[in-house]
């Protein structure tokens, strides 16, 4: 018998799962309620510039294979996106499961990037100050740093980098596919990693959060005990007080995250899932849309799934809840 | 490092413990805090009002042809003029009108839901509760920028619907707290107590619980719900879409400021954005000072 | 700025002298070094990359370098052949015959043997652009043909249904390859064509990458010779300031259109060469007839004194553009110099309202019969461009001096174009329309095109205009044709449907690398495939 | 061990330990000058209500006295057969202390500094040397770890058996030493999953695991019920018999002090007011009481109270706040037994810990003579 029960792990894992996926069916009705309830006509889009008749119209409609009813609009969308096709997008008649792949994948390149970042920054600081006290010579300026970043409006700070690379630093912070490589591009993507990072406006709760879980953990009985018995603090306190706040934490965030993302993907042209949200939404592009909220809701829910794995790995029989 | 700490009898005899002056019952900082906090919050208040009766330097809406762009304290205005020559102190005082109503309408409807919802959650059997879960749960799958361009994408760009988005989107995290601080009660067996005295339940949720217990948690709320108000007005001004010319807001103000930042014209980003700055920064320090001052205090 | 388009294609002077051209640029081409780069920024992703179903200035932009059409339009805007190396015109006008090039061959696509061009694709080109299922702005602009037939493997014979002048230059369309799209009947975005089509053009597209950059590689098989640039890349932006940013810092070699206010940034900058171009296009403030308020002309007039036009233009474009009076763009022929724009001159603004019967009220807003003189101006989002707001709130700014209170309203810009051309729900709009070389203004102001999704969305309608527009159809005699125009235009500029602001001088900054650099006034890349970078230029 | 050694193991002198009350700035006096001796092999039982100092004055000994004043004053001197140290050795010169007539006005310490040092004192003696258990046994236990795991880390820890294997057979044989009913079953079980009993006894295991010289008892059955109680009682007594350890038991239950304690310790408001052996201190009838202990016997049920149905006494007053320590005696205002003639020494001088009888000391002023 392990100390971690893969049973117990993989039950409640099909349970998470369940769960998600029922998140997941009300995530995808909501979005379409909101868009069936809207109005105008979403192929609108297509009759740019020319000047369409009724029969235009029925014949794009025909083209595209639209159900008239509502539920059958709903349903047909929803088997087909289960079957993994999400449409095609309005505007660029792209699959958008395609696109979105590559999107997303940028945008959780930089969501967990810059998660990373807030992270490096805001543990560091919670520790310090969870021992020391949060009004201890050097965690209180740094905690007052945090919540300075954190007040911030991202699109700002994000001008402020890249002015400051470009005149401080001399070099451009654009990532782009088809530059040269060698130009160290990790460096152009490191810029809009540490502005979300640190300006999404999460680092202040995230530090106040973990002091708080630190040193709550720290007072508690069975650290005591560890100290009695000469074993390492740290060790015994370091599931409750800071692995799972901080992937509680980390779950928690990815909404924030990804909403920031839309606005960084702006500035520093990162072509992911915000930057598509934003153009469909000027072309009321539904299918993108669409797509791309059940891709970010898919997001949150994959992490709050990990952190309860995690959650339950590390005391399989809720000892604390 | 050293970390010298000093501890020192004054000669008072306990039971005048309230007699203490206050920065030796909490500690400074919350103090300084929620002090800066509180004149943030009148500043807000006081500008809301001057904007409301127009009590301003200038006129927020004149446009000085000749004069686009000023550079801070050029003829009588103080911190120069925007794209269109109009003052920028004046539109910055204005501005507070674009999210204040708003901003308390998303609050309240955060507000209200999540009590309701908690208290369902937190007081009613087992089959509410889950459903209330899977309702927050929901709600909090949508990241709020995202679902705030699909309602514009759907419908229009209308700073109430945002807001109002806003308020559901916040529901959640009322909620839950407001459910734990009952479960907490309840574990401490208040409820039971409460029930035995012979209290209606309507007394008990509304007196005992949300009054007693609940107040000081739901002002943090309130207070963090407006920084976020300002914050999301301002991500959303950035994207188009939030308050509109010729309706001056500090969103669309650093927004439009920011297109010429590149060029070397910082103030009519800066302005804005330095007052967003103090009054979130105000607003989150309010929030947490309450916090360590109402709720930590207990039970220590 | 985003810009409603209205193609239609007129050229000036009869073939001839035109074959000499193309074979002169041959000849100079050969003396030019080949290869580099050039990356051009633009701003917002092209939807599609066909010429058929696209309809955005990018994409049409883009199509330039990957197809042509039978005929072309050179730098002097003569119709040169193209696909078509030499044609003839039945007496009656009514048919035309096309000798089609033999040496063309399409792209090749990876394992597909070299496909020929043949009078297949011309025909099969024609028939998916007008089949009702396909989606593409060009089918109004090809029903006066009647029909096309293939009369040889290299000859196609257009049918009119009527007699045209200038018709040749129509046939400058783009191409596409039978062999092309998946479905042979229509075409819709969901073809993958429209996403990775192939053509005759100097430059084939290799690929798309992750963030819709799109390249482009030199056609060797190029049938005027190769181009001399190896590689295009169009680098999509979506932040018009990082746009600026990223050609000062070379992350790109070109903008194809500089933001107004990115300008003076960039004329003092040795590095670059500000091109300006003139694109036939105009922005005007267009009025809901519908709206009584509105219908009476000299409201309207009284508006178009009320504007500062001159004072807008060097403040917010820094003089880059002409004021102009009436319903053609300045460079087209058939604008009237004689009629003068309105001058600024409020006085006149508010005499004119009060014989309206408007009289100032209390409140300073003018009011006839109790009802106040409130509109609602309708303005497209457009998220760092901020020029437009500058107009409309100088707008906004000029009428309430004349006691005009108008209500800014911005939409996003689908929704705009729902509430505009759709619904018809606005008073004012803030607009511009591109033109080609054409004049053909009968889509804009002719009373059959009122209606959802037409282009006169204003409702104008005056029988006078229209039998004048009719006129100018059908008259096949260019001078005559010219003065029926000029009519127009004094009539319209009498009339103001619309309140007629001015053309803006584009902008194109490239950097100095690029040389001979000719640049057409919309389609833009035309002349690309002379364009060069020196050797030394070449590696950076 | 050798009877020649005649050291005691542990020396508590004239311990203090103070806290800092920040909402009234003001010294709580937990720990005011208490002197205690542990010997070899020997249980001595600390007594007293709760708030009295007890725990205290054991957690000061484990250094387990975190933030705050803490432990300010006096001398612990250790002598196991392996380590002899004072573990305060030069502790003091972290603090400074400003008195005003005898009172602790003013503390300035280096907060660092004291830890560095005391944990330095500390890290050999910890669990190897001093085991502790504490009241409460379930929070005690890390709910994160299995039991049998947390064990093992003990013996890994402090006994030469490093291997996996090794510390696990080894924990699984202390498993058994507490009567842990199938511990091979219990051994991978959290804390969560077992009786607040079967965690003391993992607590006991855990810390004999590491063959401690001094185990220090901190109510080990408080907040047990009964049968639980008298179970874990039985229990330590085996193996006090089995292993000779030596104890510091600390409780407020005379019960449990009277059965296990070969000496007692009487503490009241800080200070130990009685010391001697267990029957001398524990023998309601003796001649010479201090009267804190008389009140606290008479409190406690015993059959012999049952059969004279004589009615249970209770202690007039409310437990010596420590904050605002009176100047003179500490229990003089509880104090039933306060005659006229030393009523004003009483009230005004805080009597020392005198000699009453070899080896029972006491601190009132009656036996003063």
């Amino acid at each position: 018998m392990t100390s971690i029960p893969l049973k117990a792990i993989a039950f409640a894992l099909l349970r998470e799962l369940a769960l998600a996926l029922l998140l997941l069916l009300g995530v995808s009705f909501v979005v379409f309620a909101i868009l069936y309830a809207a109005p105008g006509d979403q192929f609108s889009v297509l009759l740019e510039g020319q000047l369409p008749s009724e029969e235009v119209r029925a014949g794009i409609r025909a083209a595209m294979g639209v159900a008239q009813t509502w539920y059958g609009q709903y349903f047909s969308w929803l088997l087909n996106v289960l079957n993994g096709n999400f449409g095609t997008s309005v505007r660029t008649g792209q699959p958008v499961a395609g696109v979105l792949l590559n999107a997303s994948l940028n945008t959780l390149y930089l969501t967990l990037g810059s998660m990373f970042v807030t992270l490096a920054v805001a543990v560091p600081i919670a520790l310090y100050s969870s021992v020391r006290g949060h009004l201890a010579v050097i965690s209180w300026p740094l905690t007052m740093l945090g919540y300075l970043f954190s007040a911030l409006p991202v699109f700002w700070l994000g001008y402020i980098a890249i002015y400051i690379s470009i005149h401080g630093f001399n070099f451009f912070p654009l990532s782009s596919s088809s530059q040269t490589p060698g130009q160290h591009d990790w460096l152009y993507t490191l810029v809009p990693v540490l502005v979300l990072g640190l300006g999404s406006g999460t680092i202040s709760e995230v530090i106040r959060n973990l002091r708080e879980e630190m040193s709550r953990v720290m007072a508690d009985d069975y650290i005591r005990t560890a100290r009695a018995k000469g074993a390492s603090v740290w060790r015994h306190a370091f599931k409750e007080g800071l692995l799972l706040p901080v992937t509680e934490i980390v779950a928690s965030k990815i909404p924030f995250l990804l909403g920031g993302a839309v606005i960084v993907e702006q500035i520093f042209n990162w072509p992911g899932m915000g930057r598509m949200a934003w153009q469909a939404a000027q072309d009321r592009d539904f299918p993108v849309i669409m797509g791309i909220v059940l891709a970010a809701a898919a997001f949150v829910r994959l992490g709050s799934l990990i952190q309860r794995m995690i959650h339950i790995a590390v005391n399989p029989q809720g000892a604390r809840d | 490092m050293q970390n010298v700490k000093t501890y020192s009898q004054t000669n008072i005899e306990v039971g005048q413990f309230s007699q203490l002056p206050l920065r030796q019952k909490y500690a400074i900082a919350d103090l300084l805090y929620v002090a800066y906090g509180l004149l943030i919050v009148a500043l807000v208040l006081v500008s809301y009002i001057l904007g409301m009766f127009d009590l301003l330097p200038h006129d927020p809406q004149q446009i000085h042809m000749d004069m686009l762009l000023a550079p801070p304290a050029s003829n009588g205005y103080l911190l120069g003029t925007d794209f269109m020559g109009r003052d920028i102190l004046s539109r910055l005082i204005m501005g507070i009108q674009a999210y204040f109503l708003p901003g308390l309408l998303a609050i309240s409807i955060a507000l209200t839901g999540g009590v309701v919802l908690g208290i369902l959650a937190g007081y009613c059997d087992r089959k509410t509760e889950t459903m209330i879960t899977y309702f927050t749960n929901l709600v909090d799958s949508f990241p709020r920028l995202v679902l705030i361009l699909l309602v514009i994408a759907a419908f229009k760009p209308d700073i109430y619907y945002i807001m109002v988005v806003m308020g559901i989107t916040g529901v959640p995290a009322v909620a839950t707290a407001i459910a734990n601080k009952i479960r907490y009660l309840a574990h401490k067996n208040f409820i039971e107590a409460a029930v035995a005295l012979g209290l209606r339940t309507r007394v008990i949720i509304f007196k005992h619980i949300l009054w007693y217990n609940c107040r000081a948690l739901l002002i943090i709320q309130a207070t963090l719900g407006m920084g976020e108000a300002i914050l999301l007005e301002t991500s959303l001004s950035y994207l188009g879409f939030g308050v509109q010319e010729p309706m001056p807001s500090w969103g669309n103000m650093v927004q439009s400021g920011a297109n010429y930042f590149l060029q070397g014209n910082f103030w009519p980003s800066t302005a804005p954005a330095l007052a967003i700055l103090f009054t979130i920064l105000g607003f989150n320090l309010l929030g947490d000072g309450l916090n360590n001052i109402l709720e930590d205090r207990r039970g220590r | 700025m985003k810009q409603l388009s209205v193609i239609l294609v007129l050229a000036l002077s009869l073939l001839g002298s035109a074959v000499s051209v193309s074979q002169a640029a041959e000849s100079r081409k050969a003396a030019r070094p080949t290869g580099g780069t050039l990356n051009y920024g633009e701003y917002g992703r092209p939807a599609t990359l066909d010429p058929i179903t696209s309809n955005e200035m990018i994409s049409m932009r883009l199509s330039e370098l990957l197809f042509n059409g039978l005929v072309g339009i050179n730098e002097r805007q003569d119709v040169v052949p193209e696909l078509a190396q030499s044609w003839d015109i039945s007496k009656d006008g009514r048919v035309y015959t096309f000798n089609l090039r033999k040496d063309v061959t399409w792209h090749p696509r990876p394992g597909e043997a070299v496909m020929p061009f043949t009078a297949n694709d011309v025909v099969f080109t024609y028939n998916i652009m007008m089949n009702p299922k396909t989606i593409t702005p060009l089918k109004v602009r090809f029903e006066f043909i009647e029909k096309v037939e293939k009369l040889d493997e290299y000859t196609v014979r257009f049918t009119l249904k009527r007699p045209v002048l200038n018709a040749l230059a129509k046939f400058s369309f783009k191409i596409i390859p039978k062999h092309g799209p998946k479905n042979p009947l229509y075409l819709t975005r969901d073809d993958p064509f429209v996403q990775n089509p192939i053509g005759t053009g100097p430059y084939m597209l290799k690929k798309i990458t992750a963030d819709r950059e799109i390249v482009m590689v030199a056609n060797d098989k190029y049938f005027k010779g190769r181009p001399n640039i190896d590689e295009f890349v169009a680098k999509p932006f979506a932040d018009q300031n990082i746009l600026t940013q990223a050609l000062t810092f070379n992350a790109i070699d070109m903008i194809v259109l500089v933001n107004p206010r990115s300008i003076a940034e960039l004329q003092g900058d040795k590095r670059f060469i500000l091109q300006p171009y003139n694109a036939l296009s105009y922005s005007f403030f267009g009025y809901n007839l519908r709206n009584p308020l509105l219908a009476d002309k000299r409201v309207r007039l009284a508006f178009g004194y009320a504007l500062n036009r001159q004072e807008m233009l060097s403040s917010f474009f820094n003089n880059q553009g002409t004021i102009i009076s009436g319903p053609f763009a300045p460079g087209s022929w058939a604008y009237n110099l004689d009629v003068k724009p309105l001058p600024f001159d409020p006085q006149k603004a508010i005499s004119l309202l009060n014989e309206a019967g408007f009289k100032q009220g209390a409140d300073g807003i003018m009011q006839k019969g109790g009802k106040k003189l409130e509109l609602t101006l309708l303005v497209p989002i457009e998220k760092e461009s901020e020029a437009v707001k500058r107009v409309v709130l100088a707008f906004q700014n000029y009428l309430k001096n004349v006691g005009v209170s108008v209500k800014v309203e911005f939409k996003e810009w689908q929704s705009w174009k729902e509430d505009v051309f759709g619904e018809h729900r606005f008073d004012i709009v803030f607009a511009s329309w591109v033109f080609d070389d054409s004049a053909d203004i009968s889509s804009l102001f002719h009373s059959a095109e009122i209606g959802p999704w037409k282009n006169n969305f204003g409702a104008y309608s005056n029988p006078e205009v229209d039998s004048l527009i009719v006129e100018s159809k059908l008259t096949l005699d260019y001078e005559k044709r010219r003065s029926i125009n000029r009519k127009l235009h004094a009539l319209l500029a009498e009339e103001a449907p619309y309140t007629f602001l001015w053309t803006l001088t584009n902008y194109s900054a490239y950097n100095r690398k690029i040389h001979h650099v000719a640049i057409h006034p919309y389609k833009f890349f035309s002349y690309a495939d002379e364009w060069y970078i020196p050797l030394k230029a070449q590696n950076k | 061990m050798s009877a020649a050694m005649t050291q005691p193991l542990l020396k508590i002198d004239n311990l203090r330990t103070y806290f800092y009350a920040r909402s009234k700035q003001s010294f709580v006096r937990a720990v005011d000058g208490v002197s205690l001796e542990v010997g070899q092999r020997e249980t001595v039982g600390v007594v007293g209500e709760s708030g009295s100092g007890k725990s205290i004055t054991a957690m000061s000994v484990m250094g387990l006295i975190g933030a705050g004043p803490g432990v300010i004053g006096g001398s612990i001197h250790y002598a196991s057969h392996r380590v002899k140290k004072n573990l305060l050795e030069g502790l003091e010169n972290f603090i400074d202390i400003e008195t005003e007539n005898g009172r602790v006005m003013k503390v300035r310490k280096n907060e660092s500094g004291w830890q560095h040092a005391s944990e330095r004192l500390m890290s050999d003696l910890r669990g190897k040397e001093i085991a502790m258990i504490f009241q409460n046994p379930r929070a005690s236990l890390n709910p994160y770890i299995t039991v049998g795991e947390q064990i093992t880390e003990a013996v890994r820890l402090h006994t030469a058996c490093k291997s996996a294997k090794e510390a696990r057979e080894r924990a699984l044989y202390w498993l058994e030493q507490v009567k842990m009913d199938s511990p091979r079953l219990r051994f991978n079980a959290y804390p969560s999953a077992m009786s607040g009993g079967m965690c003391q006894r993992v607590m006991i295991a855990m810390a004999l695991s590491s063959e401690p010289s001094l185990l220090i008892a901190d109510e080990p059955t408080t907040g047990l019920d009964a049968t639980i109680q008298s179970k874990i009682i039985e229990l330590l007594e085996e193996l006090k018999q089995d292993t000779g350890i030596s104890t510091l038991l600390i409780s407020h239950d005379i019960g449990v002090i009277s059965r296990l304690s070969d000496r007692v310790a009487v503490m009241y408001g800080g200070a130990v007011v009685e010391y001697g052996s267990a029957q001398s201190v524990l023998d309601i009838n003796a001649a010479i009481k201090h009267p804190y202990t008389a009140a606290l016997l008479a409190s406690v049920p015993s059959e012999q109270k049952i059969h004279e149905k004589a009615n249970l006494q209770t202690i007039e007053g409310d437990v010596l706040d420590t904050i605002n320590v009176p100047p003179g005696c500490r229990f003089h205002a509880r104090c039933n037994q306060v005659t006229p003639e030393i009523r004003e020494k009483c009230a005004s001088h805080h009597p020392e810990l005198i000699e009453v009888a070899p080896g029972h000391q006491m601190r009132c002023w009656r036996f003063v003579s």
